[in-house]
């Protein structure tokens, strides 16, 4: 089996189950509790929150762990809005092509009274930091842009954008699921106060998350109830989770140049691969892209029907994002970068990791082109 | 349950009756403007009975699947019974298909009755359009989902 | 070592822990994924949604998982109080000793505008069915109470409860984080509407959670994002907690009956050794009682201090719950039924499970006296 | 880091000091009402010297652990030496008190300055009222927390 859907989920690493499973076997103290087996499990969460702080560059103090990508996501922007509103300021600037846990955030933040406005994207899938430039009023309360893009791979200049909110005093932060152990992250060179990641996305934990918060910035809680987390997330701590999450984080940050360097060359086959496929067309920047994402849109072809054929031959693949598929909709993503409907229909998303080999790429570069040359025989609308 | 029965991915990896007929005897082809999948069915008529059908498809697994099963369901049958398939049946000859993937049977239905009308418009036979869906509506997304 | 705070977490069993491992080392996918990989997670989600809800007596439709305990009852409340709003029914009934998950939720819906009652507990540690009713107005749109107390494990009348609320059309939450997998639940004999469980409770992981709201109740996201969870909780699914919770729930629910037998036996031989301690005193209902809940107060003892010396003789307990300590208030609980300032800060809770042995409980008995002796000798207000 | 250091858990499990002087010289008794601990200290003094110290205390781990290191640093010092204990040496001395424990060592250095106190009134010397705590402010909640 050829696994080419990293960008929605990863395999977990030895490393990261072993850093679980004696959490989950013998310490299972409760940290909250006083005696020695509770106050190791809160040395352990204690060294995980160092860990984590050093591979974003901040201190423990401001990390709190969710329960994944999406909780730190709605947590921040609520916790941004509160500010804010506190301050008479309720204009918020986002993207159009966010994750739905930023986007529906932000619906109901709009129902709330608060002003959201989505900057466009362009082409190639991007935004400027001279666009949030633009956009910032005096009564902006939060600039949260991602840091790349789950479908298309685009990476944004974020350390641009945070320099711009920094200069003009607004909140400034990004959704980086996808960048977290995938690319260089440190959120004061970065001029990044609010920053959200989710384990699983680099060979983590399923069910754990990071909401990093600037020190001096008031995170409205989401979840209440005991004083876990520095009262800011209430609940008992999945502390295997917890450990799991730090383990493979710092295992993906200390690999992060060599991982890049492997998994970028494999998706430049790709790329070069596929684009040989005729009406084919790359989508996300070409050269500011994760380095395992790879993306195109093929006319003629229904996404769906290309995914379970390649299910058929060994290759799990993705087209838009796996949490939208049971919807009918084509991807708010696709429709953004400017696709019409009908060819945003047709995508596929193929993410990478360091584990993916050479005889992965060559199949899928089998694979993909003789499937879609069959779809597009069995199509009524498809003559060459 | 996994996404599709075993049946649905049978029609969907081997799909009968796939293909063109050029010199078909009605054509009908129908579309969902929401998904924007397309169904074309060709049929070939003799005696009032559905001597060979084809049908191509740019869809999704279970559109392809339903328009496999569909050209089973009417191959060999007369026009009469033909037109009496319902995406119901074609459902349940697949096993089954998701709730949000009905609609892509709707499609398979209204493909054999777009045929059908085809062939009657064709050769001046006179029917009852109210049993027809009206393939102009279902462009706009079909009214049946 | 004698672990014998169950209450506040509890050791994986292996069934729960072998549920877990196949979806963290080899079936990763991700249930929202077309491909295989992808719907055999989506498989395993749903026979876990079936497990919990056979052991709930529901339907698979009705479960919603969380990220644990504090989630659910969060989520729960804030449902309840939406639909409440709608009707213009913002009149809240709880217990004055439920969790912080649901005191600090109900504080946070005063602050929007709800009033919240909460009813007095007597001096046994319950609250009747028939002070429910009395609470009861045409404006009130929840009663939520605590099936059994995490501190003084005394049971409420749920059923009871649960029958008043139904006669009278209000939505009735119960917070069973401490009765599931420990006593019996059916949700509709029970006549519950919405109910929180926890996963650490009954030897499942930590960080996994159960909301179940009955057919026709809508769930307000506390976490917005993808459509996991019919779209009522965003999140990559945490699939692997996900089957240790139902495999751990399982195995409690299947050995529910010969599990009470033993674990109250030895909670009946520790509260009968207790006892003897001069000036002790059980806290909570005799009667109706959490198998494995040992509570008391010893005067002229300082709760910390025993906690420790417990420890260092291999015993963990704890005092209070264990989310409250590193606070210096006394127990809300203990205050709820009457007991003073002083004496509250005494308390002990031993909390026993199936595994804990005869000779744990010696070692107890033998223990705590000492240590309670040694304590009131070196204390100045103790003389006897 | 553990809830404590060593060198309190080694004073908590083995308290230096502890019990009752019966014909002590002075004795102080300082209360936290929030969290109901009660510490006791017990002073013989001969020239002006601390000649024993012995403590009683209801309290939390750190209390005991708080008075017992207070002891040992004022054991054989003079008045003057002892007055001079503040909370924060007896919390250096300890290698350190979690946060919301720190009031726990303001108990030991009140317990101090109370027996003094008692010492002085009990022989009629006069002292500077200003440099103790007002003891029964503290029984309502210590001002120095
Ligand atoms: C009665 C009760 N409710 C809620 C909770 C919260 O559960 P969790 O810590 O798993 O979120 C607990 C335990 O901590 C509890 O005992
Ligand atoms: C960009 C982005 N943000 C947020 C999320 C949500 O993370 P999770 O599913 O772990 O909650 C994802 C992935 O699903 C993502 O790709
Ligand atoms: S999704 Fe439209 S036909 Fe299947
Ligand atoms: S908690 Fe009060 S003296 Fe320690």
């Amino acid at each position: 089996m050829v696994y080419a859907d990293n960008a929605a989920t990863t395999k977990m690493s030895r490393t990261a189950i072993d850093a679980m499973l004696p959490y989950m076997e013998t310490h299972y103290g409760n940290p909250s509790s006083l005696y020695r087996l509770g106050q190791e499990a809160a040395e352990a969460l204690q060294s995980a929150r160092e860990t984590v702080a050093a591979c974003l560059g901040c201190t423990p103090r401001e990390i709190t762990f969710t329960s994944g990508g999406s909780e730190a996501d709605n947590q921040a922007l609520i916790s941004a809005a509160r500010i804010g509103e506190r301050k008479g300021k309720k204009h918020i600037i986002s993207t159009a092509f966010e994750h739905h846990a930023i986007l529906h955030t932000l619906k109901k933040l709009e129902k709330e009274g608060f002003e959201v406005e989505l900057l466009p994207v362009d082409p190639i899938g991007t935004v400027t930091a001279q666009q949030v430039a633009d956009a910032i009023r005096p009564d902006t309360c939060l600039v949260t842009t991602m840091y790349a893009n789950n479908e298309i791979g685009s990476i944004l200049p974020i350390a641009e954008i945070g320099a711009v909110c920094r200069e003009k005093g607004v909140l400034f932060h990004t959704d980086a699921v996808q960048a977290a152990g995938h690319l260089h992250i440190n959120v004061n060179e970065q001029n990044i106060d609010m920053l959200s990641l989710s384990g699983h996305k680099f060979h983590g934990p399923k069910g754990t998350g990071v909401l990093y918060a600037r020190q001096g910035i008031p995170l409205t809680n989401i979840i209440e109830g005991g004083a876990q987390e520095r009262g800011k997330r209430a609940g008992t701590e999945n502390v295997p989770g917890i450990m799991g999450l730090a383990a493979a984080l710092k295992e993906a940050c200390d690999h992060i140049g060599e991982n890049a360097a492997k998994v970028s060359a494999l998706r430049d086959q790709l790329i070069a691969g596929l684009s040989q496929i005729p009406h084919s067309a790359l989508n996300g920047d070409p050269v500011h892209r994760l380095p395992g994402n790879v993306n195109f849109c093929f006319e003629g072809i229904e996404g769906e029907s290309l995914l379970l054929l390649l299910d058929q031959a060994g290759i799990c693949a993705s087209s838009g994002s796996a949490c939208t598929s049971g919807s009918l909709d084509p991807s708010h993503v696709l429709l953004a970068i400017g696709r019409p409907h009908e060819v945003a229909h047709g995508s596929l998303r193929l993410s990478l990791c360091e584990w993916n080999t050479q005889e992965d790429v060559d199949h899928i570069l089998k694979e993909v082109p003789r499937i879609v040359a069959y779809l597009r025989s069995i199509s009524p609308v498809w003559k060459d | 349950m996994a996404l599709y029965t075993e049946t649905v991915m049978d029609h969907f990896t081997h799909p009968r009756n796939v293909g063109e007929i050029p010199d078909a005897d009605g054509v009908g082809e129908v579309g969902n403007a929401k998904c924007g999948d397309i169904m074309k069915m060709y049929l070939k008529i003799k005696d009032d009975r559905i001597e060979d059908v084809k049908f191509e498809t740019f869809g999704c697994g279970s559109a392809i699947a339903s328009s496999s099963m569909a050209t089973e369901l009417i191959k060999g049958k007369t026009i009469e019974e033909a037109l009496a398939v319902t995406n119901k049946q074609v459902v349940d000859a697949l096993g089954g298909l998701p709730a949000y993937k009905l609609h892509c049977s709707v499609l398979a239905e209204e493909s054999i009755k777009a045929a059908v009308k085809n062939y009657y418009d064709r050769n001046n036979i006179p029917y009852d359009h109210s049993k027809f869906p009206d393939c102009e509506h279902c462009e706009g997304g079909c009214p049946m989902v």
